[in-house]
């Protein structure tokens, strides 16, 4: 079968990602949006394992996933210090630091 | 399949230092969780620095032992753990490097004089500022003793970064290392809402670029098919164009691996986290993850993409020209000391890039300097100075903790001439002025960048040092030239710890200026990587 | 190897800076006696230096060599050639002179005045071993370090507008510095593909090199140079500098420092690139030539005695760079010899400019109006100097500077009449000087001017006596310089153009 | 018929006298103790500093009366010599010796230089002791004698050199002197101007004396008056010309003439010995001397001749003109100096024919000039330092020696038959008329304008009305004044002696070659009779106008334009200034500006740039995570789109 969908889908998926990144305020969001991006990652490392035949991409999948829940207690507790804090999960008000 | 189970086979021996590092950080877990808060201090401390000098003392001892097999450039070391790790010249030659820094950087980490007996970390991360609970914590004594664990999981994630000889590894090391940075940048005690802004914005920002990272290395690996360097290196080498996967694959990866080194335009982060963390934290950033990336962006670009090197060359010369330029331009004009330092780790990020782009292995005779070599040799010039300029950064203090606005170093020269003339030689390290180490680094990058023929980019280099060195003075002329304002800020007295750090930059900055030969060697000898 | 005895020539300062260093604050009113010691100790080896020189052997000697860092191929290697030797002795002469001149000068700074007379060892020391290198690297690396030293004597005891002159100072030399760093990373390309990479001198001279790299380079040392010695149109850092140091400073600056631009031509531009310095010599010529005339006509212009001082310092280096550029050993000899006159001649303009505006506290020569009157010596001093910069027969740079200009006449008519015509010039800008200094009517803010002390007269003495004697008797320096010149001139492979008409003088029977 | 000019004679080229001196020995081992004596003098005289003022004005006096004696031993001696050994080497020190080039200092003590030796030491040694009693009252009289030492030693090098780079020295040596004997009141304003504009002016000559060296070297690899005059004749007859032409431009300077004459009057500034000494008598006379000793160049090349007859002739009436409406004694004085240095430079034009007579007048005049201003200092002294001759009158009561002196200087220089002046002059304008039609005639009108405005002061000061200003009690000066008065006064009338039986040609024959034939177009008796006719009608008209009636005490403003151009120099400075100063002036406030903005503008605008361009680049950095997520995200797809476009294209 053709890969080209896959790679079509999961390219669409890191767009998505990364657009979200750049237009929604809310930290939470905008960290989703990145595991967004490793999960199109994940598609097309299992996309092209498939092709090839090769296993190490799939497994190279769950490692992904592993790494991003640990990405997840880190993030997570850094939006929450900042978000206790500030009293706002708004990326836009985390500007101090500039120029 | 006949059921036969492989034994994956693991050469412990040599991969000792990065076993005693984790090891080590796993003890540091163990202790945070069991000892009683009176002994954690000393219990995480003595375990840090034991873990640092054990593993240093075996890399020594991996790095004798190293087994030459030959090449053009004669290269050292064997592929180990089933390819997943190479044990070469330059890994051990990283290691080291990274080691003393980060011991170094340890020492910075444990001073505790400067705030009355604490170490500069929050002492309660998860405390309000201002709030009671802050207060208590201060009052109480209580420390984030985490940092050190913190501190050698990310060291082993550096390690393991540009030793990796697989891409996934490679990209869990770039975990494993940025991780606990993260955390690391939103502990500082004083002004907590920058440094929390600083954790946020890196950790917003790093997980974006290992995004790119990782589709890169999906398209790599659509590619070749695997994520062994070595093979891709094949996959690479035997066809004759490149295609878009792998052409694309390159680009991303390369974006994952510039952003780490804070190159432009990927460098955005660089200077408001430097300015947020912690200084003990900036200065160990600086220094050991910009040898990580560089030693990963050497390994993968040399190793995995040498035979692409036309494709990838105008994109890193483009890269390097804009990281040199903004880095400096940008520093003209900042105020505030660390972000200072941090445009000016950007510009020497860029200065790196020209000797890497040369891709230069050395003349017939092999008697003289490579590209790798000449980037290992600026690296650790570069590893000290940063350290020791970001150790000064913490003395000078006043009442609300360290002041790093420009204007408040006037006149520093003429009240502690000594730790002024320190930082001034670390300036003028960086600007490269010879009998400094930073001038032997940057020849040496030149060198190699020219010799690969690109002496058009050695050129825009040396207008930029100018440029560069224009912010350097700038300081100088402040500390030295200047009247002290009516508020100076006094020079807090450091413990031996942050004078030991002043002192060892010092002197490796004089030594390597003076006497480079040494450490050259040792850069010469890592020889090549092993494929 | 033979008896380091260039290192500890340079040496013995780099230890007394270290020496006053280390000396309390509260004995800082020793500081100038040890410095003085210490740079006339210095003389002294200084002068066992030129005795052991065989002027009649020619090449390098007294030479020492080690291995510094093989892979890059620099040495610590040292050597003096005739040019060298010149420079190094100007180098030790000029120092203690100028330490007796500042007695007081280090107590004025920002800092104590031990740093002050640290730095000035220090920069004898660096100086000594500039000239001294004869690795193109080691000379790279001091010449650098030299920029340290004077930025701080600039920017530490200067007048009010140190900071921006020290810095504008550094970031020019820097710009050169840098320029030259690319050039001597590509002379490393050179070399390491020609084998084994080599920095020193003679091994660099017999490298072969492709015509366009040649050029390249040179242009990377040139430019650098250029801004050293300073040429046209890369001086505007000199006169900003000589307005705001001290007297002692500029005299370092000026009379030893910017001496490396022009040793730097002799030594690398020709030394190293025969072909490109050919190349380049017309343009060279003509920036020399423009350079004798504009910094003269600028010079008439100035009312700051100091700016004034630092333009003619711009007119006679065009007359130095225009005397390597001809490729004749009239000119070449010549300009080596003016760079020890303008030495002297400058050190004594800006020493006893200095104790005057010292005196007045204001450098306006409007300021300024028949000292002569009350001050007899310091006004005599001061035309003394003058006319050496002028360059009156009998005084030192008179010689000089009229072989430059026949050696330029052998090969170009027209860049020797236009450079004569800044003698005239010359005239101009130190009388009209002189006269609204020293001549005119008393005014009455000058008359309470008192006349050089002994010290000050101590410092100046030998300046004069050495300005007089080798304007009678040059030939001591001059049979050191010939040979060096020769072997540099051989090396560029330039024919010494024959004289039109052969007069073997009758008694003079032809060498068989 | 002699031509209107004589034509460019190229066959005529040639016949330059080559220099083959021998080496000193005997008696002229001593020649470098000429030299020696006044410079110690100098020197212990600077050195001494104010110590020196009670005995100073002796030393100096004695050093150079023993240069003097040591000077006329040497002539004697030279005079024992036969013709072909009369000229003598004595070889120093080498100089410098660069490639092929060499110079040695060394002295040649030939017929010439002799001559000179003896005019400057001696016309030097009694201007010293006319000093002791002219500068008796000043405070700084030791350092007076210390600089006319350090003029006499430069003298003496320039006169005895035997390279051109040697002469070039004492050239310059008497420059400086001059400078600082000009300039010796600096705290008048305008004797520091007149001192700098000197020393300035001369250096444009210097300019033209350098060239000539330079070319010397660049011809012949030396610049040994041996070398040169040994390989003159093989030189390329362009190379010749412009040697003449650029010593022309050198002795112009130094002597005066135009156009670089304007210095001279201003000169007298300086104290009234040094007007005498140098400003008459020896230095302005090195410019003769120059051309005389360059006589194998000039030989080569008859172009440089004419042009140095032409300024010799221009020079001469300009200056004589200038004399005739000075009324300051000085300047007056200083007018003629440069007309009569005219005269003897239009004779070394002449060639061969007119060397020995350039000679002869110059040493004529260097007596009856020097006895001259001499007197014009006694005067000065008696009328408390007033220049102004319309303030004088009947002088020759109140000062006898002063007028009988003065008048002999006058009669010898307007050529009363007899008299010193008559027969050095008269050869000259002999000469000039053998030569052309125009150099005879200018040469003559000159004698009659001589005669006019020499008349005219003789009249105004000594003879006419007193019109003394209040409170001036003239009086004859101190014997020590006055001894010096007479011995040059009976100089003045007896100096023609140095003619009998054709000495002085004779003598200098070994120097400048055989005097040669010209043809005159009548006898020279007549021609004699017709120059003292013509000096004749000059004093009478000059009687005419100012010896009878009344004189106005000051200068009368309603004069003809000629008058007014006289008093203004012909217009000499306003000229350079219109020329040189101004646009000079201009030039350097252009060029001061050029480097403050331009020059200097880059650089600071460089740097201006630099900041400012990082004050925007600085703006991108908002702050905003998202924005530099942007940026991350646009580099990326650049980074990725580019690799593709530059690999795939």
């Amino acid at each position: 079968m053709n890969p080209g969908a896959y790679i079509t889908l999961s390219a669409l998926l890191f767009s998505i990602g990364a657009v979200g990144v750049l237009v929604r305020r809310n930290a939470i969001v905008v960290f989703m949006s990145v595991e967004l991006m490793l999960n199109a990652c994940n598609l097309a490392l299992v996309t092209f394992a498939k092709q090839t035949g090769d296993l190490s991409g799939q497994v190279a999948a769950f490692f992904v996933m592993v790494v991003a829940a640990a990405e997840v207690v880190v993030g997570l507790a850094i939006i929450m210090s900042i978000f206790r804090t500030r009293r706002s999960a708004s990326v836009d008000d985390a500007s101090l630091l500039k120029y | 399949m006949t059921g036969e189970f492989d034994v994956p086979k693991v050469e412990y021996a040599l991969v000792l230092p990065l076993l005693v590092v984790f090891g080590g950080a796993l003890v540091g877990v163990v202790i945070e969780a069991f000892a009683s808060r009176a002994w954690r201090y000393t219990a995480q401390v003595g375990v840090t620095v034991t873990t640092l000098v054990a593993a240093l003392v075996s890399t020594v001892l991996v790095g004798v032992g190293l087994d030459s097999i030959g090449g053009d450039v004669p290269a050292r070391g064997e592929l180990v753990v089933e390819g997943a790790i190479v044990v070469d010249g330059p890994s051990v030659f990283l290691w080291g490097l990274l080691l003393v820094l980060s011991l170094i950087s340890a020492l910075l980490f444990a001073e505790r004089r400067l705030e009355g007996g604490l170490t500069s970390f929050a002492g309660q991360a998860a405390a309000l500022p201002g709030t009671d609970a802050e207060r208590v914590a201060s009052t109480e004594r209580i420390e984030h003793t985490e940092v050190f664990p913190l501190m050698l999981f990310a060291v082993g994630g550096m390690m393991v970064f540009p030793a990796a000889g697989d891409l996934l590894i490679m990209f869990v090391a770039l975990e494993v290392l940025s991780l606990p940075l993260y955390l690391l940048c939103g502990l500082a005690r004083r002004r907590r809402l920058l440094s929390q802004e600083a954790a946020m914005k890196y950790f917003l920002l790093g997980a974006f670029s290992s995004a790119f990272f990782l589709y890169g290395i999906a398209l790599v690996y659509g590619y070749a098919g695997s994520f062994d360097l070595t093979a891709i290196d094949q996959a690479v080498s035997a066809s004759t164009a490149g295609t878009p996967l792998l052409l694309a694959g390159i680009a991303l990866i390369a974006v994952g691996l510039l952003f780490k080194i804070g190159a432009a335009p990927f460098h955005a982060w660089t200077p408001d986290v430097y300015q947020g963390a912690p200084t003990a934290v900036t200065g160990f950033m600086a220094a050991c993850t910009k040898i990580a990336a560089f030693g990963a962006l050497l390994r993968v670009f040399y190793v995995g993409f040498g035979g692409a090197s036309w494709d990838w060359r105008p994109l890193i010369w483009v890269v390097a020209i804009l990281t040199m330029v903004v880095g400096s331009l940008v520093a003209i004009t900042q105020s505030d000391i660390k972000r200072m330092l941090a445009y000016s780790s950007i510009a020497h990020a860029g200065f790196v890039l020209v000797g890497f782009v040369g891709l230069y292995s050395g003349n017939a005779t092999g008697a003289g300097i490579t590209s790798l070599s000449s980037v290992l040799f600026y690296l650790t010039t570069y590893g000290f100075s940063t350290l020791g300029a970001f150790a000064v950064v913490t003395l000078v203090r006043d009442a609300g903790g360290e002041t790093t606005h420009l204007s408040r170093w006037a006149g520093l020269g003429r009240s502690s001439p000594v730790l002024a003339g320190a930082f001034a030689f670390f300036l003028l390290a960086f600007a490269g002025i010879p009998l400094t180490s930073g001038f032997m680094g940057k020849w040496m990058v030149f060198a190699a960048a020219w010799a690969g023929g690109a002496w058009v980019l050695v050129v825009i280099a040396v207008l930029t040092s100018l440029v560069a060195a224009f912010f350097y003075v700038r300081v100088i002329v402040v500390m030295f030239f200047s009247d002290p304002g009516v508020d100076a800020p006094a020079v807090a007295v450091p413990s031996a710890l942050t004078a030991a750090v002043i002192a060892v930059a010092v002197a490796a900055t004089v030594l390597l200026g003076v006497v480079p030969g040494p450490v050259l060697d040792l850069a010469q000898q890592a020889g090549a990587f092993v494929r | 190897m033979s008896f380091p005895l260039l290192t500890i020539l340079g040496g013995v300062p780099l230890l007394g800076a270290l020496l006053l260093v280390a000396l309390p604050r509260s004995r800082a009113a020793a500081a100038p006696m040890v410095a003085l010691v210490c740079s006339l100790v210095t003389l002294g080896l200084g002068v066992v230096v030129a005795w052991q020189f065989d002027a009649d052997a020619g090449g390098f000697q007294l030479s020492e060599e080690a291995d510094w860092i093989p892979a890059l191929g620099a040495h610590y290697a040292l050597g003096v050639d005739g040019i060298g030797l010149t420079l190094v002795l100007l180098t030790v002469v000029l120092t203690p002179v100028v330490i007796l001149a500042s007695w007081r000068d280090g107590d004025l700074g920002r800092w104590s005045a031990n740093s002050f007379f640290a730095w000035v060892l220090a920069l004898e020391g660096l100086a000594i071993g500039v000239f001294a290198a004869t690795d193109v690297f080691l000379f790279y690396v001091l010449f650098e370090a030299t920029l340290i030293p004077i930025y701080f004597l600039i920017g530490g005891f200067g007048g009010p507008q140190r900071s921006y002159a020290a810095v504008k100072f550094l970031l020019y030399s820097l710009l050169g510095g840098l320029l030259m760093l690319a050039a001597v990373v590509g002379l490393y390309v050179v070399s390491a593909d020609a084998g084994a990479p080599s920095y020193l001198l003679t091994d660099l001279m017999d490298v072969p090199m492709e015509e366009t790299t040649g050029r390249l380079l040179f242009a990377g040392f040139f430019v650098a140079f250029a801004i050293k010695a300073p040429m046209f149109p890369v001086h505007t850092w000199l006169p900003d500098a000589a307005a705001s140091a001290t007297p002692g400073t500029s005299v370092l600056l000026v009379s030893i420092l910017d001496k490396i631009g022009t040793f730097g031509m002799i030594r690398f531009c020709l030394g190293l690139f025969p072909e490109a310095s050919q190349w380049a010599s017309p343009v060279v010529i003509a920036l020399a030539v423009f350079s004798v005339l504009y910094g003269a006509l600028v010079a008439i212009g100035q009312t700051d005695m100091r700016r004034l001082v630092a333009y003619t310092s711009v007119s006679h280096f065009g007359f130095i760079v225009l005397g390597i550029f001809v490729f004749t050993s009239q000119g070449g000899s010549g300009s080596t010899l003016y760079m020890f006159n303008h030495g002297l001649s400058t050190a004594a303009l800006f020493l006893v400019t200095g104790m005057l505006i010292q005196r007045r506290g204001s450098a306006q020569i409007a300021d300024f109006g028949g000292v002569q009157k009350v001050a007899p010596v310091l006004a005599g001093v001061f035309l003394v100097a003058g006319l050496s910069s002028l360059s009156l027969p009998g005084l030192s740079p008179f010689v000089s500077e009229f072989l430059v200009l026949a050696g330029t006449f052998r090969t170009s008519v027209l860049a020797a009449v236009v450079a004569t015509l800044g003698i005239v010039l010359a005239a101009l800008y130190i009388l009209l000087m002189y006269q609204r200094t020293m001549n005119g009517p008393l005014q009455a803010s000058a008359a309470a001017i008192p006349d050089l002390g002994l010290r000050e007269r101590l410092a100046l003495a030998p300046l004069l006596a050495l300005i007089l004697a080798l304007g009678f008797f040059p030939q001591p320096l001059l049979d050191v310089i010939n040979p060096a010149v020769g072997a540099t001139l051989s090396h560029v492979g330039v024919a010494q153009p024959e004289p039109d008409v052969d007069v073997s003088a009758p008694d003079e029977e032809p060498q068989p | 018929m002699t031509p209107l000019i004589s034509p460019w004679l190229p066959a005529e080229a040639g016949g330059g006298v080559p220099v083959l001196p021998v080496e000193a020995a005997g008696t002229f081992w001593w020649l470098w103790l000429i030299i020696a004596l006044p410079a110690l003098g100098a020197t212990l005289l600077l050195l001494g500093g104010r110590l020196t003022n009670p005995w100073g004005h002796l030393l100096g006096t004695a050093m150079s009366a023993g240069s003097f004696g040591v000077a006329l031993v040497m002539f004697v001696a030279l005079l024992g010599r036969s013709e072909e050994e009369r000229q003598v080497r004595q070889q120093l020190w080498t100089w410098l010796d660069v490639g092929d080039y060499t110079v040695d200092m060394s002295l040649l003590f030939d017929p010439l230089s002799a001559v000179f030796v003896l005019l400057i030491t001696g016309v030097g040694t009694l201007i010293h002791i006319y000093s002791i009693g002219y500068m008796a009252h000043d405070e700084r009289r030791g350092r007076f004698f210390a600089y006319l030492n350090l003029f006499v030693v430069a003298m003496l090098v320039l006169v005895l050199a035997d390279d051109y780079l040697a002469v070039f020295l004492g050239w310059e040596g008497v420059g400086l002197a001059s400078y600082l004997l000009i300039g010796f009141w600096a705290h008048k304003q305008s004797a520091a101007v007149a001192a700098k504009k000197a020393f300035v002016v001369n250096r444009v000559g210097d300019v033209g004396m350098s060239l000539a060296v330079m070319t010397m070297v660049a011809t012949f690899s030396t610049s040994s008056f041996v070398g040169v005059s040994a390989g003159m004749p093989e030189a390329s007859s362009g190379t010749s010309t412009a040697l003449g032409l650029l010593l022309l431009l050198a002795a112009c300077g130094k002597s005066a003439q135009v156009p670089l004459q304007s210095w001279l009057l201003d000169a007298m500034e300086g104290p009234t010995p040094v007007s005498a000494l140098i400003h008459a008598a020896t230095m302005v006379t090195a410019g003769v001397y120059l051309i005389v000793r360059s006589n194998y160049v000039y030989a080569e090349t008859p172009v440089a001749q004419v042009a140095v007859m032409a300024v010799g002739l221009v020079t001469l009436l300009f200056g004589a003109v200038i004399g005739c409406a000075k009324d300051d004694i000085k300047k007056a004085l200083a007018g003629s100096t440069m007309s009569q240095i005219g005269y003897m430079t239009l004779a070394a034009g002449i060639g061969p024919a007119g060397y020995a007579f350039a000679i002869f007048h110059l040493l004529t005049h260097g007596f009856f000039k020097a006895n001259m201003f001499l007197g014009a200092g006694s005067v000065m002294h008696a009328m408390d330092d007033d220049v102004d001759m319309r303030h004088y009158g009947a002088l020759s009561r109140a000062m006898p020696i002063t007028f009988l002196t003065f008048a002999a200087g006058y009669l010898a220089i307007i050529g009363f038959p007899g008299f010193a002046g008559f027969w050095s002059k008269d050869k000259i304008i002999e000469a000039a008329f053998a030569e052309g039609w125009v150099f005879g005639v200018g040469a003559l009108l000159g004698a009659g304008v001589t005669a006019f405005y020499m008349t005219r002061v003789m009249l105004m000061t000594f003879i006419s009305k007193k019109r003394w200003r209040s409170g001036v009690h003239p009086h004859e000066s101190p014997s020590v004044m006055t001894v010096p008065l007479v011995v040059l006064g009976a100089l003045s009338a007896v100096g023609g002696v140095l003619l009998l039986g054709g000495w002085i040609t004779g003598w200098l024959e070994p120097v400048t070659g055989p005097e040669g034939e010209h043809e005159l177009f009548v006898s020279p008796f007549i021609l004699t009779s017709l120059v003292t006719l013509v000096v004749l009608a000059g004093v009478v008209v000059a009687w005419l106008v100012f010896g009878r009636g009344e004189l106005a005490g000051t200068a009368p403003q309603r004069v003809s334009w000629v008058t007014r151009a006289a008093r203004n120099d012909l217009y000499g400075d306003a000229f350079n200034e219109a020329v040189f100063m101004r646009p000079g002036q201009h030039l350097v406030r252009g060029l001061v500006y050029l480097d403050d903005t331009i020059i200097d503008g880059v650089v600071n605008g460089v740097a201006a740039l630099v900041g400012g361009s990082s004050g925007q680049v600085r703006r991108a950095q908002t702050g905003f995570v998202r924005s530099y997520a942007l940026t991350m995200l646009g580099g990326a797809l650049v980074a990725v789109l580019a690799t593709l476009a530059v690999t795939l294209a």
